[in-house]
Formats: C-alpha cells, sequence, structure tokens
C-alpha cells in the first residue's frame, strides 16, 4: 500500500475531503468511502456507463479517474442529481416512460443525458442516440429509454 | 379504467420501487456496507482443462493484509445426487466442484481458490501469490468434437444416460432424448418439398450490467446470512444448504436489488466462498466478480449443432420435420437441450415429428439459463428452413406459418397438447400490422435491404411455489411482503393484481421484497414465472382478505357474513342498503373487531396453461463490401394473455428482441487454440449499443390465459427467441444468400457473401 | 491493481525531472482513460504516476489560419471538436476524436494519450498522420520534434526514452481546396476498436478535377498505424476518377500486414483496407469540394 | 382408464408399444400397475427404494407438471408423459 493521499472536492454542492490511496479510482472512493453507491460498477474499464458522474461539468466515467485526481474538482454525482421530494425532469420522466426495469443503468443514463441537455437542450433522436452509446443496458432495448430523454427536453 | 373491465390491470402506474432507482438510492447487492468487512477475490485457472497437483497458498496467507485463504478442500465432499433445487435439476457434486475446482479444473476462470483481505486490492495481490501447479490435459471446446471418439474425457466417471438407463461407454454425452410422434419418413413421402440444413450457434452470454456479488456473515452462533443479488433468494439458501452441508435453518438469504439476470442469477458462484471465509475470519466477507471474470466463470448459454429437416405438400402443409440438437452443456451436464427440443417445432401442427438431443459437457463454463433457454438456438434452425419452404411454394411465409400454426388440441411434439393458445392470432396480427403491410423502400447509398419474419416459442414453465404476506394497515393501504425479487417491475405487477381484487389503487399497496426468513419459500424469478405466478398468489391474497374483511364488517355490522357481498370495492349489507363502506372505509374499523387484518398465502399452480408465441418482423440494410447489417425497423408482436401493466410488457419485449439482435449478429464467445476466450470484456463481446437500434415497436395480443384469474401468461422470454432467425430471413431477402451459422457478424457476412456471389 | 505514488508537476521541467529519476518505473497520466485500465488489468505496472494535466502547455489549445493548429497533450477530444473553428478546420481529425470511446471518455481522452498508447487501431492516429502532425517531446536533453508517422515503433511502443514525455501536437494549416476524412469499420456502431480504420488528406487542383498531392494512413492492419506513402503519392498529379481512387485503395491494401485476430482475419482486413480506402479519399475529395 | 404415452427410448420395455392404458386413481397406482404390466418402469422412473421421480425425469398429466412425489389424481381420460426434465436452470 501506499501512502494516502488528502483530497479537496466539492460533490453534489457540499465541500468533500476524503483520504485515499493514488489506486483508488473515484467510483471506489465515492462508493466505498463517501457512501455514494448510486454510481455503479459494470465494467471497470469505460465501456458500459454505469459509473457516469459529471467532473466540472463534463461527462466521465467515474472508473477511469483515479480518486486523487478530483483535488479541486466539483463532481456531480446521481445522487445530485433530483430528490425524491423534487425529481429532476429526467427522472420523472423515466417513470413516467417506464425507461428502467433492473434499474441498475439508470443513474449512470440519467447523469448522462443530464450532461446531454446541460450542453445541448434540444437534442434530436440520433444526437440522444450518439451520446448514449456509452452506457450499455441489457433490460430495455433503449426504446423507452431514449423516448424518455427526448421527452424531457424542454422540462429540462 | 382499461379494456376488459379492468380498473387496475391494464393501466400504467408508476412502479413503487421507481422513485428509489431513478435517485440512486435503490441497494443492490455490491452496496451494502457491514462493520468490519473484508473483501475477498478470486483465484481462477489459466487452463481449459488441467489436474491440480498442488496448491501452495503459503505466500498469499503471508501477505500482510491477508485474513483467510480457501480452497476446495475446506468445502464439504459430497457425493454425487442430484437435487431438484427450485425450477431445476442440479448434481449436488457439480455444483460444489463449479464453485471451487476439486482434483481437475474444467474451463479457463474456473475458481480454484478465495482469499479475504483488508480491501479488494490486497485480496488481488493475494490471488497472484496463490502458487498452483497444474498437469495440463487436451480440452476440446467444440461440441461436434467433443461427440468424437477419442475426445478429450472431462469426465472419466461418466457414461450417457437415456430415460434413466445408463449405457456403459464414457462418453463427454451426459445425455441423449429423443420424442417422437407419428412416422417422419412417411411424412417425408408425403411431402413435395423437403429441406435439410445444418447450423451452428456459439455460446452467448446473458449479459446483465450488474456483476455477481454476495456478502456473508457467518457468526459464531453458526447463523449464515449473505446479502447478495439473485433471481431466487429460497434456490441460493437451498444452494448453500447443500453445497455447505448445513441445516437450511441456519441460512438465511438477504436478497437486494438485483441488476439483471435473465437466467444467469439463479447458480451461486461466490456466496458458498464468501460463506467460508467469513467463517475462518470471523467477519463479513463481500466478493463482487470483475466482469471479465463475469464472461469466463459464470454461467453462459451455450453454443450448439443443429439439424433440421422438414417437409411440406404443394398445397402448403407440413407433414414431417426431424431436428438432431447438440448443445454444450459446457464443464457439467445440464445444457437446456431438453427445453430446446420441446420448442423447437411447437409453433406448427405437424403430424410426423422426430426429436433427438445430446447434452454435450466441453471444456468451457458450465452453462445456464438464459431468457427462453434452449429455445433460440431452435428457433433459428427452424425459422430459417421454414422460410425456405415457403420461398419453395411460393407463399407467403406469415400466410404458411397461420396455415400450419398450433392451436388448442395441436399435439406437441414432446407429447403433451395445447390448451388455449395464442400462435395464431399472434402470426395474424404481424401479418396485418402496419410494418408488414407497408413496402420497403429501396436503399440510396448502394447498399440492399430486405425484410425478414419469423415466430418462436417459450412454454412458460410451471407456476411454481410463491407466498405472499399482507397487513392492512388503518387507512386501508396494504403491506405487501413477498418472496419474488424484481428484475424488471414485478413489485408492481403482482402488486396490481392485489389491488385489482380488492379494489383499491395500485399505490395503496406497498410490495416489499424480503429475506427467506420472513416469508413463505418461493421459487425463482425465472421461466416467465413471477407476474403469472406470484401474481396468481396475489389474487388468492386478494380473496383472502375480502373473506377475512367480511367477517370482521359482520361482527361491526352485527349481520351474517354470508349476506355480506364484495363488488366494485366496496362491501354491502344485501337486507340494508346503511351498512356498506369500502375498503378502505372497513379497515380503520376492522382491526377492533378482531386484531390486526392479516393474511398469508402460498400457492402452486400445477401449470402454466399453455405457452408463450411470438412472430417478428425486421427490415434490415446490408452493405455488401463489409458484411455490416444495419437495422431499420423492427417489430415485435407478442400473446400476454393479458397485459397487467402495458408499459412493463413492452418493456419485456422489446428488450428481449434487443438481446436476440445482439446473439444474431454479433454476440459470442470467441476461443483460441489455448481454449481461451479472447472477447471477455463489454468492449470486445459486442453486446448492442444505443446507436445499433431504431425503436422496437410492439404488438401486444391478449389470448387469456385459461388458467391463470386475470389471464395472464409470462412475458419475459419469448421475445429473444425469434430476432437471429428474422434477421437470418432478412438478410437473405436483400442479398440472396443464407446465413445458417450465428453470429452473423461482418466477416461472417461478408465471407458468405463473396463465396455465394449474393 | 498494485500501489503507486501520485505527482502533479506544474512545469515541464518539474515533470522531466521525475520521470528520469524514476525511468522505466514511472509512467505519464494525462486523460488516463487507457492507462488507469491497463493499470488495474496489471498490463502495465509502475511506481510513480506522474499527472501532467496541472502543466500549462499540455492543456492549451489554439488554431490561427496562418500557423495552424496546436493541442497540448491532455487536451481532451470533446475540447478539440467543442471548438466550432478547430472543427470546421479539421473535420478529419474530428472524425476520429468524436469516436474515441463513450462520451464519458471523450471527457478526458486525449489525442496526445491515444498516440503515446501506440495501439495499432488508435483512431486519431491515422488522421494526425495524414494532416502531417508533429509531436513536441520534451526531455532531458531538451525539446524534439518527431512526425506523427514516425512516433509508433511497435504495439505500445513509441519513439519516447526514459524522462522524456508529449508534450503538444502541431498541425499545418489546411491548405486551400483541401479535404481529409477518417472511417473505421467495427462491427456495432459505436464503443469498438476499429477493425481497419482509414484516414486520407487530399489537396485538389483549383478546377478541383484532379489531385495536386495526397496522404494515406491506415490502423489496425500493421504493428503500428500505417503510413503508405505510396498509396497517396500515386494521386497526386492524377485525376480524381474511380480508376485512380480504386488504384490507390488497391495501394492501400498492399501496404497492410494485418494479423488474424478477434476481431478479424487477415484476409478480412485487407478487404476491408480497400473499401475503406476508396470510401475515405471520396469522402476526403468531397470535403476538399465543399 | 388413463392413457401413458410411452416414450420412444423407454418403448424397450413395452415391447415396442407407444401408448398403454393403465388403472389407477393417482400417479402412485398408475405406476405399480404399469409396473406390474411392463417390469422396468419402477427402476427406470424412480429414485431406488422411493416414491419419487427420479428428478432428471418430468410426468405431465394433461399438459400440467405433475408433482415428483406422485400424488396427483388421475382420471378416466388423463393423459400422461414422461419426459425429460428441463435443466439449463442452474
Amino acid at each position: 500500500m501506499s501512502k494516502k493521499v488528502h483530497v479537496q472536492t466539492t460533490i453534489n454542492g457540499e465541500s468533500v475531503d476524503f483520504l485515499c490511496e493514488p489506486r483508488n479510482s473515484l467510483l471506489e472512493v465515492l462508493r466505498d468511502d463517501l457512501d455514494l453507491t448510486g454510481a455503479k460498477e459494470g465494467c471497470n474499464n469505460g465501456n458500459c456507463g454505469a459509473c457516469n458522474v459529471i467532473m466540472d461539468g463534463r461527462l466521465v466515467n467515474s472508473c477511469c479517474v483515479l480518486g486523487v485526481e478530483a483535488d479541486g474538482c466539483e463532481i456531480t454525482t446521481i445522487e445530485g442529481i433530483g430528490s425524491a421530494a423534487n425529481l429532476h425532469p429526467l427522472q420523472q420522466k423515466f417513470l413516467e416512460h417506464a425507461a428502467l426495469q433492473c434499474g441498475i443503468c439508470t443513474p449512470g443514463f440519467i447523469v448522462s443525458a443530464k450532461a446531454l441537455l446541460d450542453e445541448n437542450p434540444n437534442p434530436s433522436e440520433d444526437e440522444v442516440r450518439y451520446w448514449l452509446a456509452g452506457n450499455l443496458c441489457r433490460c430495455t432495448g433503449y426504446d423507452k429509454i431514449v423516448r424518455a430523454v427526448l421527452d424531457a427536453r424542454n422540462g429540462a | 379504467m382499461s379494456q376488459n373491465g379492468h380498473k387496475v390491470i391494464g393501466t400504467r402506474p408508476i412502479r413503487h420501487d421507481g422513485v428509489d432507482k431513478v435517485t440512486g438510492r435503490a441497494i443492490y447487492g455490491a452496496d451494502i456496507q457491514l462493520t468490519g468487512l473484508l473483501h475477498g477475490a478470486i483465484k481462477r485457472s489459466p487452463h481449459p482443462h488441467a489436474r491440480i497437483k498442488n496448491i501452495d497458498t503459503s505466500r498469499a496467507e503471508a501477505h500482510p493484509g491477508v485474513r483467510a485463504v480457501v480452497t476446495a478442500h475446506d468445502l464439504p465432499q459430497i457425493a454425487d445426487k442430484l437435487a431438484d433445487l427450485g425450477e431445476a435439476i442440479v448434481n449436488l457434486r457439480d455444483a460444489s466442484n463449479n464453485v471451487l475446482a476439486y482434483g481437475k479444473v474444467l474451463y479457463k476462470g474456473h475458481a480454484v481458490a478465495g482469499v479475504a483481505a483488508i480491501n479488494l486490492h490486497v485480496a488481488q495481490e493475494a490471488v497472484e501469490l496463490i502458487d498452483v501447479e497444474y498437469e495440463v490435459l487436451p480440452h476440446v471446446t467444440g461440441v461436434l468434437e467433443a461427440m468424437e471418439d477419442g475426445a478429450p474425457i472431462l469426465h472419466e466417471d461418466m457414461k450417457t444416460t437415456s430415460m434413466g438407463e445408463e449405457t456403459d461407454k464414457v462418453s463427454n454425452v451426459a445425455n441423449h432424448f429423443q420424442h417422437k410422434m407419428g412416422e417422419p419418413d412417411d411424412g417425408f413421402a408425403e411431402a413435395d418439398v423437403v429441406i435439410e440444413r445444418e447450423f451452428t450457434t456459439q455460446t452467448v452470454h446473458q449479459g446483465y450490467i450488474e456483476t455477481h456479488n454476495a456478502t456473508a456473515h457467518w457468526n459464531e452462533e453458526g447463523q449464515l446470512t449473505i446479502w447478495t443479488s439473485t433471481q431466487g433468494a429460497f434456490s441460493v439458501r437451498d444452494q448453500m444448504a447443500e453445497i455447505l452441508q448445513m441445516p437450511v435453518s441456519k441460512v438465511k438469504i438477504v436478497p437486494l436489488e438485483i441488476g439483471g439476470g435473465f437466467g444467469g442469477k439463479i447458480s451461486v458462484y461466490l456466496d458458498p466462498v464468501a460463506a467460508l471465509l467469513s467463517r475462518m475470519t470471523g467477519h463479513p466477507v463481500k466478493m463482487t466478480m470483475p466482469r471479465d471474470e463475469v464472461f469466463e466463470g459464470t454461467g453462459p448459454t451455450p453454443g450448439s449443432y443443429l439439424k433440421v429437416k422438414m417437409g411440406a405438400t404443394s398445397d402448403g402443409r407440413l407433414t414431417a420435420a426431424t431436428a438432431y440438437m447438440a448443445y454444450e452443456a459446457g464443464a457439467y451436464p445440464g445444457s437446456p437441450v431438453g427445453a430446446g427440443a420441446g420448442c423447437i417445432f411447437t409453433p406448427y401442427d405437424i403430424p410426423n415429428v422426430q426429436i433427438d438431443g445430446y447434452d454435450v459437457c466441453v471444456n468451457k463454463p458450465k452453462t445456464n439459463a438464459y431468457r427462453a433457454p434452449g429455445a433460440t438456438n431452435a428457433a433459428y434452425a427452424t425459422e430459417t428452413v421454414v422460410d425456405e419452404i415457403s420461398e419453395k411454394l411460393g407463399v407467403d411465409p406469415l400466410e404458411f406459418r397461420v396455415k400450419n400454426g398450433a392451436k388448442e388440441g395441436t399435439r406437441r411434439a414432446d407429447g403433451p397438447v395445447h390448451p388455449r393458445i395464442g400462435c395464431i392470432e399472434t402470426t395474424e396480427a404481424a401479418l396485418n400490422s402496419e410494418h408488414y403491410r407497408s413496402s420497403l423502400a429501396k436503399s440510396g447509398n448502394g447498399k440492399v435491404r430486405g425484410r425478414g419474419v419469423a415466430s418462436g416459442y417459450w412454454f412458460n414453465f410451471n407456476g411454481g411455489r410463491s407466498a405472499i404476506s399482507v397487513s392492512i394497515n388503518p387507512d386501508g393501504t396494504i403491506n405487501m411482503l413477498e418472496g419474488s425479487t424484481d428484475i424488471g417491475g414485478t413489485r408492481a405487477s403482482i402488486a396490481m393484481q392485489l389491488a385489482e381484487t380488492i379494489g383499491l389503487e395500485a399505490t395503496d399497496i406497498k410490495p416489499y421484497v424480503v429475506d427467506t426468513d420472513s416469508i413463505g419459500y418461493t421459487d425463482v424469478t425465472g421461466g416467465s414465472r413471477t407476474t403469472f405466478g406470484t401474481g396468481y398468489a396475489a389474487h388468492a391474497t386478494g380473496q383472502a382478505l375480502i373473506r377475512e374483511m367480511k367477517e370482521r364488517a359482520s361482527k361491526l355490522w352485527d349481520v351474517p357474513a354470508d349476506a355480506i357481498d364484495f363488488e366494485d370495492g366496496v362491501f354491502s349489507y344485501r337486507d340494508d342498503a346503511e351498512k356498506r363502506g369500502s375498503f378502505k372505509e372497513l379497515a380503520s374499523q376492522a382491526g377492533d373487531a378482531g386484531g390486526p387484518v392479516v393474511a398469508q398465502v402460498s400457492t402452486n399452480p400445477d401449470g402454466s396453461g399453455g405457452g408463450a408465441f411470438a412472430t417478428h418482423v425486421v427490415d434490415v440494410e446490408v452493405d455488401r463490401e463489409t458484411g455490416k447489417v444495419d437495422i431499420l425497423r423492427y417489430t415485435a408482436v407478442q400473446d400476454a394473455g393479458t397485459a397487467i401493466h402495458p408499459s412493463y410488457v413492452e418493456g419485456q419485449m422489446q428488450g428481449g428482441v434487443v438481446q436476440g439482435i445482439g446473439w444474431g449478429l454479433n454476440e459470442e464467445y470467441i476461443y483460441n487454440d489455448a481454449g481461451s476466450m479472447t472477447n471477455a470484456s463489454f468492449l470486445d463481446y459486442r453486446m448492442p449499443t444505443t446507436l445499433d437500434l431504431p425503436m422496437i415497436e410492439t404488438i401486444i395480443v391478449e389470448v387469456p390465459n385459461e388458467s391463470h384469474p386475470y389471464g395472464v401468461r409470462g412475458v419475459g422470454e419469448v421475445p429473444i427467441v425469434p430476432p437471429p432467425a428474422a434477421l437470418a430471413n432478412a438478410i437473405y431477402d436483400a442479398t440472396g444468400v443464407r446465413l445458417r451459422d450465428l453470429p452473423m457478424s461482418p466477416p461472417r457476412v461478408q465471407k458468405a457473401l463473396a463465396e455465394n456471389g449474393g | 491493481m498494485h500501489a503507486f505514488d501520485y505527482a502533479t508537476p506544474e512545469s515541464v521541467a518539474d515533470a522531466v525531472v521525475m520521470l528520469s529519476d524514476h525511468g522505466k518505473n514511472a509512467c505519464v497520466l494525462a486523460g488516463g482513460t487507457d492507462l488507469i485500465v491497463q493499470l488495474r488489468e496489471n498490463r502495465r505496472r509502475t511506481d510513480l504516476v506522474v499527472d501532467v494535466k496541472k502543466i500549462a502547455e499540455l492543456n492549451a489549445l489554439s488554431y490561427d489560419d496562418a500557423t495552424g493548429l496546436s493541442v497540448g497533450a491532455a487536451v481532451p477530444c470533446y475540447r478539440i471538436y467543442g471548438d466550432a473553428e478547430i472543427a470546421a478546420a479539421y473535420p478529419g481529425l474530428m472524425d476520429a476524436a468524436r469516436l474515441v470511446g463513450g462520451t464519458g471518455i471523450q471527457g478526458r481522452a486525449s489525442l496526445g494519450g491515444n498516440l503515446c498508447n501506440a495501439s495499432p487501431a488508435g483512431d486519431t492516429i491515422p488522421p494526425m498522420i495524414v494532416l502531417s502532425g508533429e509531436a513536441e517531446i520534451a526531455g532531458p536533453n531538451g525539446t524534439r520534434r518527431v512526425a506523427v508517422e514516425d512516433f509508433c515503433t511497435a504495439p505500445g511502443r513509441t519513439v519516447l526514452e526514459d524522462g522524456e514525455f508529449l508534450v503538444s501536437l502541431h498541425f499545418p494549416a489546411p491548405a486551400p481546396n483541401s479535404g481529409a476524412f477518417y472511417r473505421r469499420f467495427i462491427p456495432r456502431n459505436e464503443m469498438d476498436i476499429a477493425v481497419v480504420g482509414v484516414s486520407a488528406s487530399v489537396v485538389l487542383s483549383e478546377d478541383r478535377s484532379s489531385f495536386v498531392s495526397a496522404r494515406i494512413a491506415v490502423g489496425a492492419v500493421a504493428p503500428t498505424p500505417l503510413f503508405v506513402r505510396e498509396a497517396g503519392d500515386a494521386l497526386a498529379g492524377q485525376p480524381v476518377s474511380d480508376e485512380t481512387i480504386g488504384r490507390a485503395a488497391d495501394l492501400a491494401r498492399d501496404a497492410a500486414r494485418p494479423i488474424s485476430d478477434m476481431r478479424g482475419t487477415a484476409e478480412y482486413r485487407k478487404h476491408l483496407t480497400s473499401v475503406l480506402t476508396r470510401r475515405v479519399v471520396e469522402g476526403a475529395v468531397q470535403r476538399a469540394k465543399e | 382408464m388413463a392413457t401413458i404415452y410411452i416414450p420412444s427410448l423407454m418403448r424397450d420395455l413395452t415391447g415396442g408399444r407407444e401408448i398403454i392404458q393403465v388403472e389407477g386413481a393417482d400417479m402412485r397406482q398408475v405406476i405399480a400397475n404399469l409396473e406390474a404390466a411392463y417390469p422396468g418402469f419402477k427402476q427406470r422412473l424412480l429414485e431406488e427404494g422411493t416414491q419419487r421421480i427420479k428428478p432428471n425425469i418430468a410426468v405431465m398429466i394433461d399438459g400440467r407438471n405433475a408433482r415428483r412425489i406422485l400424488i396427483d389424481k388421475v382420471n378416466e381420460s388423463s393423459e400422461i408423459h414422461f419426459l425429460p426434465a428441463i435443466s439449463g436452470g442452474i
């Protein structure tokens, strides 16, 4: 084990400090040290998007980021996007469109879709499909997910 | 109010667990945190077939931070014994040896040891320090090669069995069975067109996004608790009790949310290892499986070889069919060839049929169920041959299917007779669909387009055991405890059936999936049984509650219980219009007349009431130069009996279609000469992405199931069955070349086109 | 993943010192989308990860139509295609930058990282070659420049010596009547490694009827991304026609020396090289005419 | 009398006969009577020394899965099939 490093970040608007080994990914830190288990591990190599978070305004796979790299960064996870009492329009549309089955990929999809709508509030179906191609879902066949994102465009 | 006079059934309420899942709060297996938690990792075999000569764990044990190391020698030795666990038959010795290899490793990725350490990285470091000495043996990974004389033998004591009879020849063929009806030779003699073709399919994985996980705590009193993601908590409990040779009463399984299963999360892999490591350390131990180990160390569905022959008269009647089906079981016996054989000709009414099935061991992971196990391989063969026959006869392929379609009273090749089914209705709905009636525009970019159709059948396993326990709150809402883990929205579909029965809203029911100590035995969420079987229990629970509420009303109103009616959600006394009240109104007083209102119900319906049928239509565009196939439009038609929550029925259909598309076009385990899978990642095991698909159109046909109070038919599995064949038929329509090997990946398609001048 | 230390130098000089001190036991982290996965899967091992993202030069991105484009080695793909002016001037490079991994990967992955990873199939390398890119390298002996086509030496290996690292990439301004294009073939439509990737840049005559010059590069058909000089040279001075483009495609195919692996057989890759080269040159010509 | 469809691979016990009529009010009696008429079925169908069907064989009565413990009732018009049990679940 190497020495742990002190990291200062802002996560979901709150200032958060943590200690981690350099080899710990941001995903590990979020899940194991900060109890933010909404980001999921599906592949641990950037190919499924289940762990996606927004880091300094950019969508990233948190499994492909070291925890130490988050120093000084602002991070938004699924826990920072809406709450049960105040759902984000994307979350509401995912529910209305039944855009989830098992739900394991859902946080990653919602985080990714939010990053899309932040950048492009009115994407076409092709743009939605292109942007979300790095998020794998094995249950839905994507149909209802794409519809939910399209339906969230104006409200988001 | 939906169609058919239902108030809740057929509507689309927001699922009860939805908010937790869109906000990231839902707790899946790997999300659990416990005090003093240790982390585990598995040492796996680099060889597909080898004798284990020695395992030296001393370096790993000495590694700082390591708390325990376990091998097969720490597992009880179990006799060769078949057990009926849930809905599947398992040889307990094989199940144990698959968890940790004993004596021999039988596939690359076979687990040989486990480690518990203070964190995952240390556990992984320790895995590298376990020294295993192997004597490498010749291996075999192909089903036909494994059946040849002189093939490397996986199990030196295994002889082929056949309907209870054991032959005396040692072989990789674990089982041969046969279904025979009529005289196929006579049938072929009557036929004017006879087509016989060979097909191959490759090993494919369920590809659930959540990897396997198990967290075990074996406390000092000998009580074992496991938190895990599983399709069947009780099945896990049974497997743990058998593999660890401990009483069922000492095992509690807590099913957390499950991130997909599709048949692949029934067997235990990590759970017994985590349990042993916990017993050795006194701490809870968490294990999660990396994605590459999910591919190489769990149970995919098999590659197969099929030869199918079918004959029809010139007026378009099928007269005979035969099938030779050899399926890879993987390392231990038990492929889904039996299920495949039960499905292969079942959408058709054919008087003369013979089916021979072979279950064959090969040096690959032990195969497992995957959505309509065995049926997709089978339909790829049959539906391609049917397409060829239709073409030869010059008839529309869907009209041919309608004319020869199975219906109530048709005898299946494996013997039983169909009850009321929706085979012909489904095919007719496809025939009349806007998609099928539309014409396919030509491509403007030099590529070629085609349309294909195919049908499929899945029996839907028997209803199975389900238990439900409810308590009524004073506000009339109901807490509903159930044992069926919810993979795709079954909390909602079960709660809706209870709500319908007692005249409440779906939101009045609060469903909870609970642990094995808190509810009666419930079979796995699988086999398309949950909305049918546990829904059946929900209906029975509603009936029990109505009876109990009538008793309470009789006390409150001082009238005889049998003079109280329940209609449209209202209890009323026949002889006095004043004495009436809704379920909710009565609930607020019912507790005063006999304590809290509760009900516990368990059911085990003795059949599924006939299977599910699907017919699919697909338009493709083929790039002749590269062999790439793109999907332009897809319509799936299916009989759902009664759609409880139509959005989730559509979702099952769309999800099954897309898994079938992946299987048809790109997914496969690619093995090298060393018997090693070369594409064990989501990058190289190419499951479809958003960009590979159009919207998937759905048409739900409702031919009510006479064996269910609301007419429900299981819907989850059959939609994966037709896609590969529908795609093959569409590729043929586009190019004039028939593909008979899966996957129909670009290199295969390009080669076939180049060789056939298509 | 084995343990390592982590450092964030803020100047090129500091980074050179750290890397020189550790030699082969240090590695450079920019976007990290390859490196972190390789470390996790034990395909690489290191004692020190040097994160170069805090060095100003590695984050610089500039373009003007006289001197061309400079891209710091750690600039992520999204910043490159997110700049409208750069995207318009180098569409061939954008073709590749937009398809490295998923959107999440593009939030981190850089051209510099793609080049230093030296995969034969690295998507951005063929377009960097045909755009006459140069790599600026810093090391104990100062800085040096190497043409992108000479940068990779074997799968996973580059010209970088111990203590050296990539600072930036430089591309000349596009010539008038020029166009560039990149296409890869993959079985899916996204999220894949190229079975074959081909890039071409062309300069057309004033009347756009003939080629003044052309450069063609092919990925995933040799141990390194392959600059097929002769295929481009064969177009120079020739009319724009199916025949001349077909000849260039034949030359590219003949130059390809692919292996058979699980992504495709050698035969299929050679076939695809020809098909894609034709399509890519046609695409580049189309862009040159726009 | 219930009608038993003999699987092709068990017809060695019935001299090739495909369909057998057997008396019995439940499966236990049916199998006892079948054994009496055509010895060998018990050994092929039942776990040694028990009244349970072997786990790798399934009994269907009128298209419905019968219980392994042979308690299912059988009537005059019942059709009984012995099938290979479907595995692949575990």
